[in-house]
């Protein structure tokens, strides 16, 4: 295994330290229980949103803490939930008496950590989940599909609207509207290694790579054959357009998210190879967004979600945001 | 005696999953995210470290108050989907005997039985989901069925209800947690979270087995 | 090779289209030459800043187009310098009357292609070079110190008192002082593939890293054991301390950035290293940028860059800025 | 007739390039950053190209024209450390006196000697520095020393000269270019661009060799 790092069980802490330090300005970090929450929290009268999931993925969640999107974020172990007490002290520290809307990615441990907090906050509070990803059929379990990089997109627009002051039952339903009106799937060309594990999560070949790849180093659906950015994009895109069915000419935010070991050459290159892709569709971007956002460790691959905008998810997509990973506006 | 037990069952389950992490982990790498290991060897530390310390302090407090603190504990350590489904097992299991009961067979048995409704209530699984369901439903239902055995033939008897019901996932589709993602891909591996159930099940049964008087 | 590409011919055309289309608001693109400059060019009586390089290093220098740092970049092929027909026309596109200073990395080759575009150029320009590698040791040879991540702070600095109004010969001034002021060192723990190449530039054992190495996949001056991330932040924290000699307590700009396969988790901890490193010697930085800036396709490793602030080099740091990679103030 | 030279010239190494691709690469990711075939191979394909359409253009036209031409589009080609130096070899030997004219023994023994001197003009390296001048300046003198020799023979000995003298750039150490940030560990490689211009040098002495009246 090969990282920048020094002993595998300090690899959270000292990680989450330095994102601290960096950006002292915004954000305050605990490092036990793990949270990183905005410095100038609560914020009398908004609702705080709170994230979090395994870490792994950054600049997710802990990225994304400061106006305009999160007001905490509980970092778990690589790849793994984070607990119900990160939860408990995350609302505590940021909850402005509005209530609390936590933002949940549909896996089973996040929904089950994420509810059990729930059921012992003692506060208001709602969740909106998130499973943007079409790879998962979901015919043949009752899983549901994955969470995956239209979170970010939710948690901008989301984020946006608890800003101007909107309530609790107003933004869980901005969101279920954000995650419905959204589709991803991924592609990994290499595999992952969990620092703890030491070892890639899965191995592939020099002419393969995974179709329909999640965001922690799970093997996807299929293993196929190396093929070109062209080829990719139009698959993907084809498969979340067949799940969104958008209208011709229809508004649509683009994410070409990086899974963490893909360069930005490559990511602008799949984006121009998404937009011809699009384009077979009558369709093209209105909002667009480019980088690593929803990464999973040093795997090289990309994921592509679209999500469809109305006038008011625009408007709150180009508010103003200031975060560690994404600002514009301030 | 009960605080004892839980202390070395405890123990037996830390070493048991130790010394099974290359099956284990290779397993969560294979129809999973990798971590189920890390997942479950931080748990059975921290348990084994706390029943420790609660043996120490009060080797003769009531063991529903310790399986709680565990419960409690394992909630706040494991994290990922065994952290919830395993610390309800203990927080269930610490109200079934009543404030102060004695732990005979037939508590044990109702405690197992109830943590493992627990464990369905909070995930939502049912048996063949290829979970650890597959593991510990049968042992809940193998507890009851020999309720009359001798203590080492009723541990063996958990134990192979175990080891069958860990073996029952290898060749079936996932419908909960995260090898459901997998499709037909999750065919011909065995569940991680089934397997880790299964030697800590095996662990305790041993343990059992060698000497106690339960 | 594993990289989500078409033809390898078309690699920078098309990942340079989509990075146009992706920042439409902020800045044009011609593919033929390649040339990247604000949308707003020229700006009058505002002096213009040029840079460009091989591509392989984005965001360098395509991503530091706009208001506050570059007027126009010229990407080269990958690792192989740009040619003063794309410097020319850059120049044509972004000199607003007050002259052009070309920025430029100490390499034979572009130093050598800026050299040209300067003679032929009828206007007035000047050009600043970059030589902040401190893992190069001059003494052996006449070619000098390598240009590596410093080059993002000399833009950001510089790019700020052009927009202030600042003339030529000032800014070449600040530039000199900039990159004086600076020192880096990198660490590779893989190589990297130039798409035409399709294999990886160097080898390097499961435990092995480069040591000293820069930007171009180039073998780094040492091939050592893989090491923690405290020891790789003692040894280039020393080495860059040795060359820089600032007083106890100076304020310092550290980055810490990525060389394009290393996730953001690393790059975090490592900081965190670097600071502890720092603080033996009695410093700590006072400004702090963590991120995947000045890289090497996707090779897996880091560099650590520090540069000696004054107060003027604080405030023009700290001004707004507004381009595809960086943004703050706008 | 010297158009019609300088355009097999342009073919013959650019055929010659292709065919030692590997040779040429290994060594720029070995000591380099691993482009300068790929810089090399750009320039050869344009400027064969270039001859070409220039020689179909205009059979007839001075073939100092011809030689600007191509040296201009080598330089917005080529990129790298290449592109410049061996642009400026083209833009150099294009002014040189006579190179208007038919091109006569003297007439190119002069422009190779102006272009190496515009390459080291414009690099500021000398002989022993590890760089395509080790393999020119003794092609140079080579021409300079042969001067009365039959077309065979200067061949033979220009291509001895430019294989020596690529050949002493393996053990030395860099002190210009890419390759001086290696230090020691450059020792051992020949340089890259002194084995491309190796390549194209002695490609040329067989064209010429191979019937040429020069
Ligand atoms: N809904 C569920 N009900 C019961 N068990 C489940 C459920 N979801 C997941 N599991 C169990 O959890 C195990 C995985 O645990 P772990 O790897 O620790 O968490 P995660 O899946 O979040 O990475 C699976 O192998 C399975 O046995
Ligand atoms: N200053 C110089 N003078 C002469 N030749 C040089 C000089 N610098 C580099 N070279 C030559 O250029 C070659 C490298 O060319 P190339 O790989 O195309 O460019 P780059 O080094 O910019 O990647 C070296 O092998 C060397 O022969
Ligand atoms: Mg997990
Ligand atoms: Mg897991
Ligand atoms: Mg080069
Ligand atoms: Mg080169």
């Amino acid at each position: 295994m090969k990282k920048l790092i020094n002993a595998v069980g300090d690899v959270l802490t000292e990680s989450l330290r330095g994102f601290g330090t960096a950006h002292a300005d915004l954000v305050e970090v605990s490092l036990d229980p793990k949270i990183v929450w905005r410095r100038a929290a609560p914020t009398r009268d908004k609702v705080a949103l709170i994230s979090g999931g395994g870490s792994g993925h950054e600049p997710l969640h802990a990225g994304f803490v400061g106006h305009g999107m999160l007001d905490a974020a509980c970092p778990g172990e690589v790849f793994t939930s984070p607990t119900p007490d990160q939860m408990l002290a995350a609302a505590e520290k940021v909850d402005g008496g509005a209530g609390v809307l936590w933002i949940v990615k549909n896996y089973a441990g996040d929904v089950m950590n994420f509810e059990m907090a729930a059921e012992m906050y003692e506060g208001q509070s709602a969740s909106v989940l998130t499973n943007d990803d079409v790879a998962v059929e979901t015919s043949t379990h009752s899983q549901g599909r994955r969470g995956v990089a239209a979170t970010v997109i939710l948690e901008k627009i989301v984020g946006a609207a608890a800003e101007r002051g909107d309530d609790l039952a107003s933004l869980q339903a901005l969101g279920e509207r954000v995650n419905d009106a959204s589709g991803s799937m991924g592609v990994a060309l290499t595999s992952c290694t969990v620092p703890a594990a030491g070892k890639p999560t899965f191995d592939v070949g020099a002419d393969e790579m995974e179709m329909g790849v999640g965001i922690h180093g799970e093997p996807g659906r299929r293993r196929v054959p190396l093929a070109s950015a062209d080829a990719i994009a139009e698959e993907i895109v084809g498969a979340i357009l067949e799940d969104l069915k958008p209208e011709a000419g229809a508004p649509l935010l683009m994410l070409v998210n990086g899974m963490g070991g893909t360069p930005l050459m490559e990511l602008y290159l799949l984006f121009d190879a998404a937009g011809r892709a699009l384009a077979k569709h009558d369709l093209a971007p209105s909002r667009i967004l480019v980088g690593n956002h929803c990464t999973s460790l040093e795997m090289a691959g990309a994921s592509l979600t679209l999500c469809k905008l109305d006038e008011e998810m625009t408007a709150l997509w180009d508010a103003p945001v200031h975060t560690a990973a994404l600002r514009w506006g301030l | 005696m009960s605080m004892d037990l839980l202390r070395r069952a405890a123990h037996a389950a830390h070493d048991a999953i130790r010394a099974n992490e290359d099956r284990i982990e290779g397993l969560d790498r294979a129809i999973g995210d990798g971590d189920h290991y890390h997942n479950v060897i931080r748990g059975a530390e921290v348990a084994a470290k706390l029943a420790d310390e609660l043996g120490d302090a009060a080797p003769d407090q009531a063991p529903d108050q310790a399986l709680k603190q565990i419960g409690m504990k394992l909630l706040s350590t494991i994290g990922g989907a065994s952290g919830p489904l395993m610390s309800s097992f203990f927080l269930a299991a610490a109200k079934t005997p009543g404030a102060g009961a004695v732990w005979d067979r037939a508590t044990v048995t109702a405690m197992v039985r109830d943590g493992v409704a627990a464990i369905q209530a909070r995930g939502k699984a049912k048996q063949g989901d290829k979970t650890m369901l597959d593991t510990l439903i049968p042992v809940a239902e193998a507890l009851e069925a020999g309720a009359g055995d001798d203590p080492a033939a009723l541990a063996a008897k958990v134990q192979a209800a175990a080891e069958a019901g860990m073996q029952s996932t290898k060749d079936i589709l996932a419908t909960k947690g995260r090898a459901a993602f997998l499709g037909e891909r999750a065919i011909g591996h065995i569940d991680p979270g089934a397997m880790s159930c299964c030697v800590i099940v095996t662990a305790i049964c041993q343990t059992v087995a060698s000497g106690e008087t339960l």
